[in-house]
């Protein structure tokens, strides 16, 4: 009981301090890849919304793997749960 | 102020729902969880990630986790009371305070899921008529428990009891054949 | 500070306070309300977001809240109701 | 003209949702909880939304608000009947004469 | 012998082809809103969750399911290597859009096809005492 | 016949329900609309539900609305009475139970929907018209009185609201 309320306080400790020091701070990955993104998208690929130009246009193994993935444990998932009466 | 809200109310919801005993109750904290943390999504400007934690947080994984609480047993555990009419939250508390956190903390550490029914029916309608696992009885500091004697898990409940006996109450097992019942 | 805003942090506050009824609730229908009327007010205050900052396809997630949401609760309730099966 | 009806109503909806939470702390019995929690959502919320369509005026997403209320006509009581169900068939009684 | 409320079975009824209709909304509107193949497929996966709060002694045939799913991902392996990575790169508004819807609508499929199938074989055969 | 023009009026709801969404009605809009609620129907019919969807769920327009007008008005009025028990505290509650003189299976869902969004008022349970119903013990239920021998005004207007 007296370990929780500790971890408790230092848990909201540290996500008072996260919440109040970083508060104005505007911390964004400066990449060109990401400028490159945002000026060219709609000129590149038609598409109105940023994140699916990127993930069909620039970043297209991503989804390709992304599916894969489902697949797989899709197969891993049938492959386990597996009973006699499966057969018929 | 809304966001930082909003955030606090998450980091709480995190530690509430690692640190129950009970994980059916840990499985409500998630839902609200996912509920919350779709809105911080929304205001910080990510509506794609949004929509996919409303989905997947409020059907997809709820049943996930129910799926895999299907694997414990749940021990179904009826509280009456001799002295009082109707259920308040103090009744409740106070029974919890007494005996009940002890019986619920023992099936815990054994790996199963305590359901605890309150209610203000005479015991022994209780005991003719539904489908449980454990009935306790309280009539001021007098505590009987009724059960099955095949249960096997209620005799380790009773040797529990017997090794940490409580000051103020007298507990007392009384344990009826399969068959007595019907 | 504008009006919509204002009421977004009382809506927060609200919030704040069903949970503490969620966490101190003696049984777990209690809880189950409790979630039932958090979601309520996600919805209401993903829908003031929506008209607050004029955009309309911020609603497309109180629609996805509101046509599935029920879902897990009626099966979280039922969960309860048959004892450990669904 | 209208935003002052809109905030006129979004005042009042937030008088009705404070009255309902502090029902559910008042109250001291689950089935009393219940019955004042349907009230936050459906009065609460259906005077919100009232208030959020007339600042949009007549456009495509006062539509959708009014889908989102229908829709939310349809699924709230379910939520609210299957709670209630799931407690009085495991057993939770509170009046001994019942 | 089920004892599930029929109040519950009657109006989740009634809002079936509505869930359906706002899965293909998210899934076909991806390129220009928020949404896209993943969260539509999502919610069309959760229509068969709903159907199991109503009848839940009604099992799934997955054998088509299973096929659909592999078919599915050889077309989407198939689209973007014949449309993205060929020599000559088409600048047609048209083109460029029946591809991303095409491609969402793929997509979509197979995450709502995979999900369902995953949460049939949890619940009957992985929840099974 | 009757059959037909059922198909068409839920065509033409869904079609409309797809518009708002798209909020743009194109002709593009108008026949993807018009595909998906065709589509959306019959897999309904074949997959999801045991009947066809029209059979049960054609609904009379105009007592959708009226009864729509109604259930706000009540909700509202039985809203306010319910902030009276908030400031008074009573919270003595009963279980009673009610039969309904509907027989259509949808209306009574409809009319226990409608007993649920009222403030005040639960349905626990339903089985063929009869309805268990929790409510608090002083008053008489809010939509419908519980005790009386004839039909309530709910259940005039549910009772023509199949076609």
């Amino acid at each position: 009981m007296k370990r929780r309320a500790i971890v408790f306080t230092v848990c909201m400790l540290v996500a008072l301090s996260v919440i109040f020091i970083y508060n104005d701070t505007s911390h964004f990955a400066d990449s060109p890849a990401a400028k490159y993104y945002i000026e060219n998208f709609k000129k590149d690929t038609f598409a109105e919304n940023a994140v699916a130009a990127i993930y069909l246009n620039y970043r297209m193994f991503d989804s390709i793997f992304e599916t894969l993935i489902l697949l797989v444990s899709v197969t891993a998932v049938i492959n386990f749960s597996w009973r006699r009466d499966d057969e018929q | 102020m809304t966001e930082k809200i909003f955030l606090i109310l998450m980091v709480v919801l995190a530690f509430i729902a690692l640190n129950t005993q009970k994980l059916r109750r840990s499985v409500i904290y998630l839902g609200i969880f996912s509920l919350v943390s779709s809105f911080v999504y929304l205001l910080y400007g990510a509506p794609d990630v949004a929509i996919a934690e409303a989905v997947i947080g409020s059907a997809i994984s709820t049943v996930l986790y129910l799926v895999a609480l299907k694997k414990y047993r749940v021990f179904t555990i009826y509280y009456t009371n001799a002295n009082y009419n109707q259920i308040r939250d103090g009744y409740i508390i106070r029974g919890r305070a007494q005996i009940l956190r002890e019986v619920e903390s023992f099936f815990v550490r054994k790996e199963m899921e305590p359901q605890i029914i309150y209610t203000t029916e005479d015991y022994k309608k209780v005991l003719a008529e539904e489908n449980f696992d454990l009935l306790i009885h309280q009539d001021y500091d007098q505590v009987r428990l009724y059960g099955n004697a095949e249960d096997y898990q209620l005799d380790a409940l009773e040797a529990h009891m017997c090794e940490n006996p409580n000051e103020l109450l007298k507990t007392e097992f009384i344990k009826f054949e399969a068959g007595d019942k019907n | 500070m504008n009006v919509l805003e204002a009421v977004l942090t009382v809506i927060s506050i609200l919030t704040a306070l069903v949970l503490v009824r969620v966490i101190i609730g003696p049984t777990i229908w209690d809880r189950l309300l409790g979630l039932n009327m958090i979601s309520a007010k996600i919805i209401m205050s993903i829908i003031i977001l929506a008209v607050l900052t004029e955009r309309t396809y911020l609603m497309d997630v109180a629609l996805a809240y509101s046509v599935l949401g029920f879902i897990g609760t009626i099966l979280i309730a039922r969960f309860v109701e048959k004892k450990g099966e669904f | 003209m209208n935003i002052i009806i809109s905030n006129l109503l979004i005042f009042v909806s937030l008088g009705f949702m404070i009255f309902g939470i502090i029902g559910i702390f008042r109250f001291k019995d689950f089935y009393a909880r219940i019955l004042i929690s349907s009230k936050v959502e459906t009065v609460g919320f259906l005077t919100i939304m009232v208030g959020l369509m007339f600042r949009t005026g007549i456009s495509y997403s006062t539509m959708k608000i009014m889908l989102i209320c229908l829709l939310a006509i349809i699924t709230n009581p379910l939520s609210t009947h299957a709670i209630a169900r799931s407690a009085y068939l495991s057993g939770y009684k509170t009046g001994k004469e019942n | 012998m089920n004892n599930n409320s029929e109040i519950i079975a009657r109006m989740t009824g009634l809002i079936y082809p509505l869930i359906i209709m706002f899965g293909f909304y998210v899934i076909l509107n991806g390129h220009s809103s928020p949404g896209g193949g993943f969260q539509g497929g999502a919610i069309l996966a959760s229509v068969f969750i709903s159907r199991y709060l109503v009848s839940p002694d009604k099992n799934l045939k997955i054998k088509s399911l299973r096929v659909a799913e592999k078919v599915l991902f050889f077309c989407i392996v198939m689209v973007p290597t014949l449309f993205l990575f060929s020599s000559e790169q088409s600048r047609i508004e048209i083109v460029h859009l029946t591809y991303l819807i095409l491609m969402n609508l793929l997509i979509g499929l197979k995450v709502a096809s995979g999900l369902t199938i995953i949460f049939f074989r949890f619940v009957f055969y992985e929840g099974g005492k | 016949m009757k059959k037909i023009t059922g198909y068409f009026s839920m065509i033409f709801i869904f079609t409309l329900i797809w518009i708002i969404l798209n909020e743009k009605a194109g002709a593009t809009q108008i026949v993807t609309g018009l595909i998906l609620s065709i589509f959306s129907i019959f897999f309904a019919n074949y997959y999801l539900l045991e009947e066809e969807y029209v059979d049960h769920y054609s609904l009379n327009i105009k007592s959708v609305i009226k009864y729509l007008v109604y259930l706000i008005f009540q909700i509202y009025k039985s809203g306010f009475s319910a902030i009276g028990k908030i400031i008074k505290k009573e919270y003595d509650v009963r279980i009673s139970e009610y039969t309904s003189c509907l027989n259509d299976e949808l209306s009574i869902c409809l009319l226990a929907n409608a007993i649920t969004l009222t403030p005040g008022t639960v349905t626990i349970d339903k089985n063929g018209s009869k309805l268990k119903i929790l409510s608090f013990e002083k008053d008489n239920i809010g939509t419908i009185a519980i005790d009386s021998e004839t039909c309530s005004e709910f259940e005039k207007i549910l009772g023509g609201i199949r076609e």
